[in-house]
């Protein structure tokens, strides 16, 4: 399995090369599109063949392990569980922008930038070197702010602007920690460094400037509360796929799974860390979600609801470092945090691409994203309104849908780890987001059509529903096959984050 | 003809620019024995077709070399890194500097360094292309009179 | 020692510029302020033991600065700032980041050799004497043997295109998707437009 | 004395940060955006600086490029760290790339909305 872990990335970065190049050729232009669905499946493929191996450790260069000469690619549960819900979301956008993106000019360049991003991602999540998870946040990024511009219209340039510029100022705060990490340690790699970083006392105060300046960037990146200005604008501009794979996956590849990676596996889980992770997330849920509440526009409201449901799982993975964190610290309670973080994580990851993609294609089919426009799409839009139904089902928490059993699990652990009013808050928050969401099948789905577009909207093309019926399957099915997912693949990527927290409690701690 | 600069200025770019241009590839060549490398060396060569573009204008610069063309180029350089790269794969892992497994050649000489030669020329063309193929692209913006006509055009459909 | 006075020099030069960058109005006149800023910069880096960087620095100097005036050159802004109560929030907003920031670097240097804090400027953790807490990292290693390992002179350009050259791959990925972006937003028409007209 | 080094250099990128997130103004935005950028690679740089004592007295560190007639060990021994300055590299490429593709965003504003002024450039309500 070991040789097949950096085609994870070569793969997408080569056909990205390719297509720039087949553009060029008048006859080659139509094959990108299948260019780019092949690769992002031969991806899902390699990265649900890696679930059943165990953890790979891979030196780029040859450079064994004994010094950390060379970079190191950390293929763990985690990064498994990461690459598999960005290959799939890929895959699944990639099939809907076929008939979606025939409106755009120019879809080679929609297509390289998107695989680009899709690799970037693959080597964020099996980074194990600092400065080589900056690189590729950094490549992901840039592909993201183009995207966002991709429709060239007034609104889209601007959004996009603002994004860019918050971007690049997370991206800075991220490289001057980076910097700060190396003056202290010499090194690079995060193993290296976390154990070196226990050697020269946790508490210094250039490990917390660094702990604050990654926190900080990342957060922007994660679009967290005090740094959330960019999203609402940013993901609901972009064309439907690419809002489906920002808000899908790039906040939490970008942002979540970095922030975990370095609170767990570099600095360690420590109390301030933890104070700051849970804060966050009850800021970003709380206020997510009211300002979700009072939006018109469909994927305006979809976006405010990505900061809501990411608080969550940064609440769940704060809550984990505060329990690993404390004396005697119990791992099984951190495991089911982390657990329920993570699974959340995943499911958010799935029902926001869908419900995105289906307000792609309820843009596309009424030329309209104001919910008071709309109406009676249930009737005319059968396919698309069932899969909106799914995902609206599944992110306000209802019994059999994914999003209920992790949103239940995080709201267990919380009561179990002592933090009854933030459980609480999350019950409250779930709650709003069920009334929300109520609000949009109302005026999208059912009542009489608004105006004439609506009226006379028709289904969206074949390959929309396709997309869009396979991810709704997955919200159903990832939602009772609990214990499988557990036992394979959430298991081991808890295990991922909390082995090294073991370590420091038990060997390095003050 | 009023496109681009002034005489003086076309024929001190056409001396120049042929100089400008070998330096670039001497600095890319020589990068893994004294300071540059091939990145700065790319950035020099698209020094001299930025130069070209400014002194003769864009259309005449686009009979030397057009947007297609550096695109073309610009993914070949990426390509032929990455296909570098992954040569390494037959001698046991990715990105080795299998060349200087073979041999290193004599340290300070310019075939020593193995693959790094390699990148570097390949980064110079992938840099250098880039970036003259993206200062094509701006300099298409160039006049106020066309954008201005693009807006009221846009502006009437959307509203 | 003479060295560190001249760097101090030149960092104030650089301040300079880059403060009559942000605060000028004209905006040709802050394009060339932001230009002297970073060849001063390039003469730092020259001063610090980095030829490779300040030749690289130089050219994408000159490089950027082209793009700038281009972007400017044709394109005259006559409407002056207009302030907003948002504006002086922000400025609040980040006065008050800058404050933390530089008390935070202020301790994390602060204290010399303690624990916990960056090295003092001119020893890095590559000087590693005996006895210190951290070993000299993995630098060392590269300046020690990469004659021998990669047959390169220059250990910059074998750190970039050998021990390290994965994120090489990722630098010319982000030079590729940046161009690629650029393309990207000046397209003439994002939307085709008969199929637009055909929506409505 | 050192630390004035540093701080001045976290100065330029405060003021880099300044311009980038409270100007009102596309290219002052870009300035912004070179000046956090040089203050970046500085820092990086001035983390692997080093000086060495040679024959009494304090010498600034030579570059990591193997001269003639020098051994690896007389490297190790007296050049700055490299590692920091491969760093660099890779950052002012990036400054570059985000440039070229601000610098491209600006041209398109301007076209659309006729104007460098942010507070102009304002359809979205976030």
């Amino acid at each position: 399995m070991m040789p097949f872990v950096p085609l994870l990335v070569i793969l997408p970065l080569g056909a990205a090369f390719c297509a720039v190049a087949m553009a060029q050729v008048n006859w080659l232009r139509r094959l990108t599109a299948p260019l780019a669905m092949a690769v992002v499946l031969a991806n899902l493929v390699i990265s649900a063949m890696l679930l059943g191996a165990g953890d790979i450790r891979f030196f780029v260069g040859g450079w064994g392990p004994e010094s950390a000469r060379g970079i190191e690619i950390v293929c763990d549960g985690l990064s498994k569980l990461m690459a598999v819900t960005i290959n799939l979301v890929a895959l699944v956008a990639f099939v809907f922008a076929v008939p979606y993106m025939r409106r755009f000019t120019k879809v080679w360049l929609f297509d390289s930038l998107l695989l680009l991003m899709v690799g970037a991602m693959n080597g964020v999540v099996l980074a194990g070197d600092l400065f080589n998870l900056f690189v590729f946040l950094e490549i992901a990024a840039i592909a993201s702010y183009a995207l966002v511009a991709f429709g060239c219209e007034a609104e889209e340039l601007e959004a996009a602007f603002k994004y860019m510029v918050l971007g690049t100022v997370g991206s800075a705060f991220i490289l001057l920690g980076v910097t700060v990490i190396y003056a202290i340690t010499g090194q690079l790699n995060m193993a290296m460094v976390h154990s070196l970083l226990g050697k020269v006392g946790p508490g210094g105060p250039a490990v917390l400037l660094a702990a604050a300046l990654l926190l900080s960037g990342l957060a922007l990146k994660a679009a967290m509360v005090p740094f959330h200005a960019w999203l609402p604008d940013a993901h609901p501009s972009a064309p439907a796929p690419i809002s489906a794979m920002l808000s899908g996956v790039l906040i939490k590849a970008s942002g979540v799974y970095a922030m975990a990676r370095i609170v767990f596996n570099v600095f360690g889980a420590s109390d301030h860390l933890a104070a700051i992770l849970m804060a966050m997330g009850t800021l970003s849920m709380l206020i997510g979600v009211l300002l979700a509440v009072g939006q018109w526009d469909i994927k305006r409201l979809l976006a405010y609801h990505s900061i809501s449901q990411m608080g969550y799982v940064v609440l769940a993975i704060g809550a984990a470092a505060q329990v690993a964190s404390r004396p005697s610290p119990d791992m099984a309670l951190a495991g089911l945090c982390l657990f329920g973080g993570l699974f959340h994580l995943f499911n958010h990851a799935m029902f926001k691409s869908l419900l995105f993609l289906s307000s792609g294609a309820i843009e596309q089919q009424t030329g309209t994203r104001e919910l008071k426009k709309m109406g009676g799409l249930a009737r005319r839009m059968k396919v698309t309104s069932f899969c909106c139904r799914v995902g609206a089902l599944s992110i306000a928490g209802v019994p059999p849908f994914n999003g209920f059993f992790s949103k239940l699990i995080i709201i267990i652990a919380l009561v179990l780890a002592g933090h009854e009013v933030l459980a609480a808050l999350a019950v409250f928050v779930a709650l709003v987001t069920l009334i929300s969401f109520i609000k949009v099948q109302r005026y999208a789905l059912e009542g009489a059509a608004a105006d004439a577009h609506a009226a006379n909207a028709v289904e969206a093309p074949v390959l929309m529903q396709t997309a869009m019926v396979v991810l709704a399957v997955i919200c159903i099915v990832s939602g009772l096959a609990i214990v499988p997912l557990r036992e394979h693949v959430l298991g081991p990527a808890a295990d991922a984050l909390l082995g090294a927290g073991r370590l420091l409690s038990t060997g390095g701690a003050p | 003809m009023s496109e681009g600069m002034t005489p003086i200025v076309k024929n001190t770019a056409r001396l120049i620019s042929g100089f400008i241009a070998v330096f670039g590839i001497y600095i890319a060549l020589t990068g893994h024995i004294s300071p540059g490398g091939g990145f700065a060396g790319g950035v020099i060569l698209a020094a001299a077709a930025v130069l070209i573009v400014l002194a003769f204008g864009r259309s005449t610069a686009e009979r030397i070399f057009t947007p297609s063309q550096c695109h073309l180029w610009d993914a070949a350089g990426a390509g032929l890194f990455l296909v570098v790269a992954m040569l390494g794969y037959f001698s046991g892992g990715f990105f080795v500097n299998f060349i200087a497994h073979i041999s290193k050649g004599q340290v300070g000489k310019l075939f020593s360094g193995g693959t790094i030669l390699v990148s570097n020329l390949c980064i110079l063309i992938k840099v250098a292309a880039g970036l003259a193929g993206a200062f094509l692209a701006l300099s298409a913006f160039r006049r106020q009179g066309v954008d201005a006509a693009d807006i009221v055009v846009e502006g009437g459909q959307k509203a | 020692m003479g060295m560190e006075y001249l760097v101090l020099m030149l960092l104030g030069v650089m301040l300079a510029a880059v403060l009559i960058a942000v605060e000028t109005d004209d905006l040709l006149s802050s394009v060339i302020a932001i230009g002297a800023a970073g060849f001063a910069l390039s003469v730092i880096f020259l001063l610090l033991g980095a030829p490779d960087l300040a030749i690289t620095q130089v050219v994408v100097e000159a490089i950027s600065l082209v793009l700038l005036i281009r972007l400017i050159v044709t394109r005259r802004d006559t409407t002056g700032e207009t302030e907003t109560p948002r504006d002086a929030l922000r400025t609040a907003l980040v006065m008050l980041a800058g404050g933390v920031l530089i008390c935070g670097a202020y301790f994390a240097l602060a204290g010399g050799q303690g624990k916990g804090t960056i090295p003092p400027f001119g020893q890095p953790v590559l000087a590693h004497k005996a006895g210190d807490a951290v070993p000299p990292g993995v630098a060392a290693d590269y300046l020690a043997r990469s004659a021998e390992q990669t047959g390169a002179a220059n250990v910059v350009m074998a750190v970039i295109l050998d021990y390290r050259a994965y994120d090489t791959l990722g630098e010319a990925t982000i030079i590729f998707v940046a161009i690629l972006g650029a393309y990207a937003v000046l397209r003439r028409l994002g939307r085709r437009r008969d199929t637009r007209e055909s929506d409505q | 004395m050192s630390t004035g080094i540093y701080i001045l250099a976290l100065a330029v990128l405060l003021a880099g940060l300044y311009a980038m997130v409270a100007k009102k103004n596309i290219v002052k935005i870009i300035v912004g955006l070179l000046a956090i950028d040089y203050a970046l690679n500085l820092m990086l740089v001035l983390v692997g600086y080093r000086e060495v004592v040679r024959a009494g007295c304090r010498e600034s560190g030579l570059p990591p490029i193997l001269a003639e007639g020098q051994t690896p060990a007389q490297l190790a021994a007296m050049a700055v760290d490299p590692l920091p300055q491969a760093m660099v590299l890779t950052s002012i490429v990036i400054g570059l790339g985000l440039t070229a593709l601000m610098v491209a965003m600006g041209i398109r504003l301007y076209e659309r909305y006729g104007t460098f002024d942010t507070n102009r450039i304002r359809r979205l309500r976030g």
